[in-house]
């Protein structure tokens, strides 16, 4: 398998220094070619590894690579840790990359820099690859950092556009901003427990767990309860968590591929496999859990509620992704890590699909995103609008199709996992997580009718021009269709209840909700048959009846709503002014604060007045002293009497 | 009686006199060079007095050295005076000072 | 009084003969081939050199009842100030020549200053230093006036001459009182008396002391004894001021060790502090005033009191460590020394003399060759290794510290990261500024050499110093 | 007989031979003659000559030797009792080989770009590369000594020759600043020589010397050092020189000379003087953090790209520092090392990448004849090639994992994190603010639309300058992609280094 693992990971490599160095020699077509036939390969390899994982009885496998440096008793290495869990991710991310490199044949068709584009994609695919094939710490923030430059890049495609520099420069800070507790985090596995290595510390997990951190002086913290809080606050910049999310929808400055494949279905998604590759650890710290719940819970429900007031489509999309990562966040917090990762990978499909959808319209729409200039796009773009609705169906979890599986056990596990104790933690998480739904159809069916129905309202240019968009588009789209509505329905039972994922997610007995859940779960079919009576089916319902009444049948109501309640609604519409704050606050303060040590610090007390201060006062003190020199003889004589006298009171007084 | 001490002191008074001679006057240049053999004056009148104390003729030799060059010196010093005076036409000491700092 | 007397004097014998070989024979020479009467002179240095190096005494002959002496100490200091001298004529002519001053006087008023710092070097009684002395500084008096037609030449003649008086005064009335406490002049017998009777060790004895000390420290140049100094250098003619730059310092240095070691020596804890007074103000005084100079002889004076500083320092320790050092010091800084005034002549030419810190500029592009010498020679004045000045100060400051004084030799480098400054600016000018003149440097090639080798010795000693360092080491102990 | 025996004295004395060649030689002043020309070849065939045969040093370097290695002994001074002293340890010898790799370089980026009397310039680099490399493998304090100060002149002329508007300012700084270091500096020197009676530096290591008399020749060594590397708040001659200096002085210094710091803190602080580096670790400590953070800011406002390079040069040395000095405040365990280690794999790296950094402004420099960014915008457009090198050093700048600005940060993190949460704390800050303002000015130069008709002329790399950036990107990419042949040249010298530190000298 050994061959293979390396294949996977290298194929892309290979194929984006290929078309990047040498993608003038190859040609447009050549770049699309080998990037695509690399991401293929490594997908059908993925495959047959997750078949191998599921009905092959392959088990999970530890491999080193080779030794990056060792120091003082530290090993740092490369290697491969390939277990059920990782294969999935594999199958995720290279298949979603691969129906994208399809679609940007088309997406990017006459864009200059098609070469460098399909470049950075596939070597986002092997960043993403190194990230989740990870069996070490040190590798795993090497494509933690991996995949934020290709973003960064990605998100910078067209850096002739001030606000795409813009949107890029931000991700990468505030990235790095969450990479800064993460190193910190990994820092702090190093010193409890000597390695890097994921199999040692899990090892060591609960020797850490024991001890005791000073991060304030006389303030004894729980070692591991220290480590998970900096682990996760890195996963919240990678996957956008409150307060650190502001960057995910600006990066819409993108290309919407990306969006799609990034920003929507893997690389957002890395802080939450990493959470769950990290359970051993957070397992053992319930504070550390409290807090990841929190954070999602709050995600989950704020962030959805601002797509509700976008009106560019992919930022709505972007809001809903926000938000269902929130949901995965919560999830991880009440310990339902398979479910987190469940939720993740139908998310994967059908998030990936409606950015897709979305870029799909945009194109037929040259490049127009506003969603209150389209409308009644049904009749000319069928296979967009179908796979749109499936996507936006899936998003809501209708029931049957993936999203329905995922989220409302994934909300059940929320409602069952009382270990938090009844308090605050559990009825925000459990409430943000339940209304959560109903705002998620709201926006999703708000944006789904806006687009392909009511009347067009899109100039008459633009509309003469309609028309569905090419295969290579619409390919893409379909292919994403399918499990976006099947996978749910199939794999649901494994991977909740049937212990899929075996011991490469650990969960402490007491925090097993699943488990508990997995006794009354009769299969997908029983699922389906009790969602009627379940709260989140009605909420979703209402929530599409909403936005139908609202956005199709009254459209002066929400007119209203928004003079009414302006106040919400400016709040909403400035994103709950965090943009303002971290502009005006942090970046500007910093700037500030620069200025000030700079012209004060350096230049006027250091430079000015120590260093330049001495060098004159020496050649002041010189322009004096040599007024001494007079030039008149009897100042000379003089001079010499008084030193004369001076050696001889010296020699009368001090003697 | 007069002793040593009349002489070592009488000679101090006149090499004081001297070198004060030397930095009071700002006019004349040649009143120091007056003042510098007063000086020299000083010393001789210091080694005969010791040497007629110790009854040791080693001073007095000195002596008649010292004389000889303060001739010598004072042959060199109105040299220079006239060379100085041929090139500004004037020996005022106040007027010496074309060089300082 | 025997032969060997007269043997081991024959240095100073056939100097003074030769003297007035040269002094009768330029009288037949007309002025376009005075160039005849430099040869004689050289001629004359080449065989004072040859006898000195024959007649060089095994061990230290104290000679002439006693007031004359010949030991390593003076051999080493009268080679190096035959060398030195007969350097100075070499760099001097082409400019005399070029100014009309191209007169006999000069050449035998060298001799004669020769002849006196010969004397003072050898001198082992105050009397026979105190010839010397003298014989020297009218030498110096006259040569500083050479130029009769130039006021500043005049000038300073004038202020050298009342202040070297006045000096060589107070030094006398020094002596006289030694004289008197001790009854006796010459050194040896000074030292034995202190050591026979230390109720000597008394105040009329210090007294004289302090007077002897102000006839050394004008003798160097040393604060506040230096007023002198920067103006002799400027007014003097350059040749005039490199000679003074260069021989006298050796025997000023042998008049400090023979009078304060050989003699005094006894005295040193009371000597000592005067002198480091003396020193650490010279350091400051030289080092601070020297930035504020646009004239470079002017600014290369002030750089003396400064090195005189560092000398004085190596003395005020008072024994072998410190006396090597103070030789070595000396004997590396008049390299330099000469060197540059030697560069400082290059530039000058007919009715123009380089004067000026501005005259370097863009020296670079007139004569790389020579704007690369000037820089050894300003970087081994500053002390920056690998150049020959750096290894005397560390000798010095290594004298200081095993003499226990951290502070001192702190000041001193702090000092001598002040005077950096001025050296780096004349590097400055050369090398980062554009030339105003483009003239071609006109001087004969003998002198080129010879200022070439001036300009590599200081590289070529730094890279190995280590046999100078055992020479002085050696000279060190060979004293007393 | 064995050759390798002489190949320190080698490859200290043919660049410093070489040189002087070419100073006696010169080029009439003339950069178009092909007098010139042949020079610039010398030039290049010696240092290049001079890789190959640090290359051979390499191969023959043991990682497994705890001593010194490629020692030559002959005496110098005997009065002094000084020696003519060289080896290399695992801690000289990535430095010797960062020098000897750089050089070429240099000179292949002056090539045409000097004007006027390019003779000199090569030979004061020639010069100035044989003393750089006899500074490493120098253990005679004495022949350190020499070296060191020696260095400043060839650097002096560089900087007030070849320099910008105020280039005379920038080098009078720049040597009086290093100058009255260094002094300090030798009077500790002597004062060690007196107390042991040779230069040998390793009878100063085995000396035992009172608290006092340590805690002052820590201080002055530390002033000698910190100016050197430099550490905050004697930094302020760094940004001036660099600004002044040509685009070669600017790489040499930042690659190279600001190591001198850090070797002489490994080389001599720490073994010599334990207990005064005890003493005032956590001064040190202190003024790196400062260092990290607070010119992480000051770096942020710089218009002057540059500057901007010179003042980030400042805190990634900080790293340095921070490293070299955690070894008291790690309570248990090991990590010491780790920091040590993390250090001079952050000076190499830092070697590469600052140089490379100032390759690049220099390139754009060549073009436009400005620093200041306001002046650029849009590179991108024209100069694609380019854009993807400096974007790529940037990234090594802002330390990101995979290039080998990331290596050395992440091991002196760790350390740091085992020392004290707040040190890490601070440390790690600068993977914000090292991005902030790094990528801000990638921002503002490369990216954007074309903004003026300087930029929209910039004509893409030539072949040269193409060849030198390569060079350089690979040596960062592998450097952080496989670290391990760099580090386990280290390892063994640093436990030893440990160990000494270990004993007190009390």
């Amino acid at each position: 398998m050994y061959s293979y693992y390396l294949t996977i990971v290298l194929a892309p490599l290979a194929a984006a220094i290929v078309a990047g160095l040498f993608g003038k020699q190859i040609g447009r077509a050549g770049a699309h070619w080998i990037t695509i036939l690399a991401v293929g390969l490594s997908c059908v390899l993925s495959m047959f590894v997750l078949k191998e994982m599921f009905w092959g009885g392959a088990v999970a496998e530890n491999i080193h690579v080779y030794t990056w440096a060792v120091t003082d008793g530290l090993r740092m290495e490369v290697g491969f840790l390939v277990d059920r869990l990782t294969a999935l991710m594999m199958v995720v991310v290279t298949f979603v990359s691969f129906s994208v490199h399809i679609y940007t044949i088309g997406y990017m068709h006459d864009d200059p820099g098609y070469q460098r584009f399909f470049s950075y994609i596939s070597l986002f695919t092997f960043s993403m690859l190194m990230l989740v094939m990870s069996n070490n710490f040190l590798q795993l923030f090497f494509g933690w950092e991996a995949v934020g430059l290709v973003s960064y890049l990605l998100i910078g495609f067209w850096y002739k556009r001030e606000s795409a520099i813009f949107a890029n420069l931000k991700a990468f800070l505030v990235n790095r901003v969450g990479d800064f507790g993460f190193i910190l985090g990994i820092a702090a596995i190093v010193m409890f427990t000597g390695s890097l290595d994921y199999a040692e510390v899990f090892g060591q997990a609960e020797s850490v767990a024991a001890q005791q951190f000073e991060v304030f002086p006389g303030a004894p913290w729980n070692a591991m309860t220290v480590a998970c809080i900096l682990l996760f606050i890195g996963a919240m910049g990678k996957s956008a968590q409150a307060p650190l999310h502001v960057w995910l929808p600006d990066s819409m400055e993108g290309p919407t591929p990306i969006s799609a494949l990034i920003h929507a279905a893997t690389m957002v998604t890395a802080g939450i496999f990493m959470v769950a590759r990290m359970s051993p650890l957070f397992e053992l710290s319930e504070t550390a859990l409290a807090v990841v719940i929190t954070i999602g819970a709050i995600t989950a429900f704020f962030m959805g509620l601002l797509g509700i007031v976008q009106n560019d489509i992919k930022r709505v999309v972007a809001y809903s992704t926000l938000s269902q990562l929130g949901y995965m966040t919560v999830a991880l917090g009440a310990s339902a890590y398979s479910a987190a990762i469940f939720h993740l990978m139908t998310h994967a499909f059908f998030k990936a699909l409606l950015f897709l959808a979305a870029g799909s319209v945009i194109i037929a729409m040259h490049h127009e995103q506003d969603i209150r200039k389209m409308g009644g796009l049904r009749k000319y773009m069928p296979i967009t609008y179908w796979t749109a609705l499936i996507g936006s169906l899936a998003l809501i979890g209708f029931p049957g199709l993936s999203g329905f599986f995922s989220k409302d056990l994934l909300i059940e596990a929320v409602k069952e996992s009382h270990w938090h104790g009844q308090g605050a933690v559990y009825w925000i998480a459990y409430l943000s997580v339940l209304l959560g739904v109903f705002v998620t159809a709201l926006y999703s069916f708000r944006m789904f009718f806006l687009v392909f129905h009511g009347k067009a309202r899109m100039d008459k240019e633009t509309k003469s021009h309609l028309h569905e968009t090419p295969w290579v588009v619409t390919a893409p789209l379909i292919m994403l269709a399918i499990p976006s509505a099947i996978i749910g329905w199939i794999t649901v039972n494994d991977v909740l209840f049937n212990n899929y994922f075996g011991d490469a997610i650990v969960v402490s007995s007491a925090h097993d909700v699943l488990a508990h859940m997995g006794e009354s779960f009769h299969g997908s079919l029983s699922l389906l048959k009790h969602a009627p009576q379940t709260p989140v089916f009605w909420l979703a319902a209402g929530g599409v009846f909403s936005a139908w009444f609202l956005y199709l049948r009254r459209p002066d109501i929400p007119v209203t709503i928004k003079r009414k309640l302006s106040g919400i609604y400016t709040l909403l519409d400035r994103k709950y002014y965090f943009d303002d704050l971290y502009i005006k606050g942090f970046a500007a303060g910093g700037r500030g604060i620069g200025r000030f040590l700079w012209e004060k610090g350096d230049q006027l007390i250091i430079d000015g007045i120590i260093v330049n201060g001495t060098a004159r006062s020496v050649g002041k003190l010189a322009g004096v002293m040599r007024q001494i020199q007079t030039g008149y003889l009897y100042t000379y004589a003089f001079a010499m009497i008084i030193g004369l006298t001076m050696l001889l009171s010296w020699l009368i007084w001090f003697r | 009686m007069i002793g040593l001490q009349h002489y070592l002191t009488l000679s101090a008074m006149l090499f004081v006199l001297s070198i004060a001679g030397i930095i009071i006057n700002r006019r004349n240049l040649i009143l120091i060079l007056m003042c510098i053999e007063l000086m020299l004056l000083a010393v001789n009148f210091n080694f005969i007095a010791f040497s007629r104390h110790l009854g040791d003729d080693t001073g007095q030799v000195f002596v008649f050295f010292i004389l000889t060059v303060a001739a010598a010196e004072a042959a060199i010093g109105l040299a220079i005076l006239v060379v100085l005076f041929r090139n500004r036409r004037s020996i005022n000491v106040q007027e010496l000072n074309t060089m300082k700092g | 009084m025997t032969l060997t007397d007269y043997m081991s004097a024959a240095p100073e014998m056939t100097l003074l003969g030769l003297i007035c070989v040269v002094l009768i024979a330029d009288l037949f020479v007309d002025d376009e081939n005075r160039v005849q009467t430099f040869w004689m002179s050289i001629a004359a240095l080449a065989i004072t050199m040859w006898t000195l190096l024959t007649t060089a005494p095994a061990e230290s002959l104290v000679l002439f009842d006693g007031s004359y002496v010949s030991d390593p100490l003076s051999q080493v200091l009268k080679v190096t100030a035959v060398g030195f001298v007969g350097i100075a004529l070499m760099y001097g002519r082409d400019y005399l020549r070029a100014n009309d001053l191209h007169k006999g006087e000069f050449y035998i008023l060298a001799l004669f200053g020769l002849l006196g710092m010969m004397i003072m070097i050898s001198a082992n009684s105050l009397l026979t230093m105190y010839l010397g002395l003298e014989t020297l500084a009218l030498s110096l008096y006259a040569l500083v006036a050479i130029d009769r037609n130039n006021v500043t030449s005049a000038e300073s003649a004038m202020k050298y001459f009342v202040l070297g008086a006045i000096a060589s005064g107070a030094l006398l009335y020094g002596i006289s009182w030694v004289y008197g406490v001790t009854g006796t002049l010459k050194f040896d017998e000074i030292a034995m008396a202190l050591a026979a009777n230390p109720a000597l060790n008394s105040l009329p004895l210090w007294f004289g002391l302090a007077f002897l000390i102000v006839g050394i420290s004008f003798k160097f140049g040393a604060v506040p004894f230096h007023m002198w100094l920067p103006d002799v250098y400027q007014g003097a003619r350059t040749p005039v001021t490199l000679y003074i730059a260069s021989a006298p310092k050796l025997a000023a240095l042998a008049f400090t060790l023979r009078v304060l070691t050989d003699g005094l020596g006894g005295l040193h804890d009371v000597w000592a502090d005067m002198i480091m007074v003396v020193a650490v103000m010279s350091l400051l005084v030289g080092n601070v005033i020297a930035i504020a100079q646009t004239n470079i002889k002017r600014m290369l004076g002030y750089s003396t009191i400064a090195h005189v500083g560092f000398i004085l320092l190596a003395v005020f320790c008072g024994n072998d460590k410190g006396n090597s050092a103070a030789l070595f010091y000396t004997l590396t800084y008049i390299v330099a020394a000469a060197g540059a005034f030697g560069i400082v002549i290059l530039l000058s030419r007919r009715g123009f003399d380089a004067e000026n810190l501005s005259d370097f500029k863009g020296l670079n592009a007139r004569s790389p060759w020579f704007a690369l010498m000037m820089m050894f020679l300003m970087f081994s004045l500053a002390g920056v290794p690998p150049f020959i000045g750096f290894f005397g100060k560390l000798n010095v400051i290594d004298a200081v510290l095993s003499s226990g004084y951290p502070g001192l030799a702190i000041l001193m480098v702090l000092a001598s990261v002040v005077g950096a400054f001025y050296y780096l600016r004349v590097i400055w000018y050369m090398y980062f500024e554009q030339a105003e003149d483009m003239a071609v440097l006109q001087s004969s090639a003998d002198t080129r050499l010879v200022l070439s080798l001036n300009g590599l010795a200081v590289l070529a000693l730094g890279i190995i110093p280590g046999w100078l360092w055992t020479l002085c080491t050696q000279i060190a102990l060979s004293m007393r | 007989m064995d050759y390798s025996q002489y190949l320190l004295s080698i490859l200290v004395w043919l660049p410093i031979i070489s040189g002087i060649v070419l100073l006696v030689i010169g080029d009439g002043g003339d950069a178009k003659s092909s007098k010139a020309s042949t020079m610039r070849i010398i030039a290049l065939g010696m240092s290049l000559l001079t890789f190959v045969l640090s290359i051979a040093l390499y191969a023959w370097f043991d990682n497994t030797e705890t001593g010194m290695q490629f020692i030559e002994r002959f005496a110098w001074i005997p009065a002094l009792n000084a020696y003519y002293y060289l080896g290399i340890d695992g801690i000289s010898a990535p430095l010797i080989l960062l020098t000897t790799f750089i050089t070429p370089l240099v000179v292949l980026t002056s090539w045409d770009v000097i004007k006027v009397r390019p003779a000199q310039f090569f030979a004061a680099f020639l010069i100035l590369e044989g003393l750089m490399i006899g500074v490493f493998s120098a253990l005679d304090g004495l022949l350190f000594y020499v070296f060191w100060e020696a260095m400043l002149v060839p650097m002096f002329l560089i900087i007030g020759v070849w320099g910008g508007e105020r280039r005379i300012y920038a080098t009078l700084k720049f040597f009086l600043y290093t100058f009255l270091g260094s002094v300090l500096m030798l009077v500790a020197f002597i004062y060690l020589y007196g107390q042991t009676g040779s230069f040998d530096m390793f009878g100063w290591m085995n000396v035992t010397i009172g608290l006092t008399a340590q805690k002052f020749i820590f201080i002055a060594f530390l002033i000698a050092f910190a100016v050197k590397v430099p550490m905050w708040p004697v930094h302020t001659w760094l940004p001036d020189a660099h600004v002044e200096a040509p685009t070669g002085g600017s790489v040499i210094l930042a690659a190279i000379m600001l190591k001198m710091g850090g070797y002489g803190f490994l080389r001599l602080s720490l073994p010599m003087v334990p207990d005064g580096s005890a003493y005032f670790s956590g001064l040190v400590i202190a003024m790196s953090l400062i260092a990290i953070v607070y010119i992480g800011f000051v770096a942020l406002m710089q218009k002057d790209m540059k500057k901007l390079i010179a003042y980030s040069s400042i805190a990634h040395m900080g790293f340095v520092t921070l490293g070299f000095f955690l070894l008291w405040s790690i309570q248990s365990g090991s990590g010491a090392g780790l920091g040590m280690t993390g250090g001079m794999v952050q000076m190499v790296s830092h070697g590469l990448i600052s140089g490379a950094m100032f390759l690049c402004v220099g390139v754009l420099y060549d073009r436009v004849h400005s620093r200041k960014i306001a002046d650029y915008g849009g590179v991108a457009n024209t100069m694609p090639v380019f854009a993807a090198f400096m974007v790529l050093f940037s990234m090594a700048n802002a330390g990101l994992p995979g290039t080998s600005g990331f290596v050395g940060e992440f091991m002196v993190i760790i350390a740091s994190f085992k020392a004290n949460f707040w040190f890490a704390f601070l440390g790690a800050s600068t993977l914000v603010l090292g991005a902030a303002y790094t990528l801000w000015m990638v921002k503002r130069v490369i990216y954007g639309e074309i903004a003026n008709d300087d930029v929209a002329e910039l004509e893409d790399l030539n072949i040269r300058e193409f060849v030198v950036l390569g060079v350089l990107a690979v040596a960062v990419l592998l450097i952080g992609l496989w670290p391990a042949p760099l580090v386990d040249m280290m390892n063994v010298t640093v436990d030893q280094l440990i160990q000494q530190i270990g004993h007190s000298k009390l």
